[in-house]
């Protein structure tokens, strides 16, 4: 079974790791936003910009996501430093 | 009908956002409104201008998310949220929120609130071109604690701290 | 120079009012504004038409004392007062306040003070015409409770308790 | 030595003494705002709605003042009810 997300990343996050999004195929396992977001952290260099330490919000579907919760087949999961609007 | 939320790059009449909030609505007593504009200076750096980059999608959703919360919590008769994104000089309008309401202090309440969770959970980065080069703008603590101000019992923003104490928790 | 304060028969534009407080001023980062208008129901009665008088002169003096008060409490780069007198009908604009400041907080807290105390303090009555004939319009104790909330030690306030308090605490 | 003041009315206490103003020569004795209210209200009739117990503010030389406020030559003493503006 396929069980693929979609991923964003935005302003200086998305800076950092050098894209503004992906598809991903879900590692087994990774079953949850913030092992999701350590398994990214993962692939090195400017992916450290999402390591644990580092000050990153994350929404699943649109809204904004603590690290426990999990992540499902066609999900849309954003990373992003917190914001700044207005 | 009008929409409660915008978001655009093109700049708005602020006047016309006014007087739609209470045109033909005798019920309308108070209509208190926000205009955000752009500074030229920051953290002591000259800004010479700034691109606002935002999520399409999760921050319209976030904007209808905080007038529906203000609409739970105050007699409100009427609200509009605009938000700009793109490039943008000082002195350049970035934001409006407007409410109607009988009262005005129910008006006054739900605009702050909605500024207030504006900057702390709409989708929008701040990008300033300054004399030492371009940054982007980071997250101030005065916003957050403005937001939590308003938290009730901090369910709802418990998404919304920051991932260490979620991780320090465990 | 613009005035501060303007007591007049005329209505005003809220747009210019608005944009005229940040024109040419990239320092301010924030405009708190708001408006009041004419209501057709007050206490339950329906309200064709409204008179409001005033006191020349003492008007448009506690008008500049309210807006140095705000000046002194709060960080502000300009401020704005307009309240009309004469008959007003129902959606008709009464009263615009107008803050402009770096920071929102202080924008809106200035903004909110003038209100208050503007109904509290500033010598205007209303005179409402109503299908059971024209009254005049109490004062309400929500509005003298909401200008309590920004008395800091009570001296300001004094003057403007009622006369029954000052002569029972002989 | 004259002490003349100049006394105005407003709103419904205008209506009810039925005079928007008067100039008055302080009678002996009356040196302060609530001196002057008390005055006034024994005239009798409309005068009345000065009576103590009533609700009804004073402002002497433009500016909200209590009964103990002494009043002098040429001063501008307001009699209205609380105000209802905005």
């Amino acid at each position: 079974m396929t069980m693929k997300v979609k991923i964003l990343y935005f302003a200086s996050l998305r800076e950092a790791v050098g894209q503004s999004g992906e598809e991903l195929e879900l590692p087994a396992g990774v079953e949850t936003v913030g092992a999701l977001r350590a398994h990214l952290a993962g692939r090195g260099e400017g992916w450290q910009a999402l390591a644990a330490g580092r000050n990153v919000r994350a929404a699943l579907n649109q809204r904004m996501a603590g690290a426990d919760v999990p992540i499902g087949a066609g999900d849309e999961v954003a990373f992003f430093p917190p914001v700044t609007g207005g | 009908m009008r929409p409660q939320v915008s978001v655009q790059e093109a700049d708005f009449d602020v006047g016309a956002e006014i007087a739609a909030l209470s045109a033909g609505r005798p019920e309308v007593g108070a209509v208190a409104s926000f205009v955000g504009l752009v500074r030229d200076v920051n953290d002591g750096s000259g800004v010479r201008a700034m691109t606002l980059e935002h999520y399409p999608g999760m921050t319209e959703r976030s904007l209808t998310d905080i007038i529906e919360q203000a609409k739970r919590r105050w007699s409100v008769l009427g609200m509009r949220v605009i938000h700009r994104y793109g490039r943008l000089e000082p002195t350049d309008r970035i934001v409006f929120v407007g409410v109607a309401s009988s009262h005005r202090g129910d008006a006054f309440a739900a605009c702050e609130f909605i500024m207030d969770y504006l900057k702390t959970r709409a989708p929008f980065w701040k990008r300033e071109e300054t004399p030492e080069g371009a940054r982007w703008v980071d997250a101030r603590e005065a916003d957050d604690s403005a937001a939590a101000r308003w938290a009730e019992d901090g369910t709802g923003d418990a998404v919304d701290e920051s991932w260490e104490e979620v991780e320090q928790r465990r």
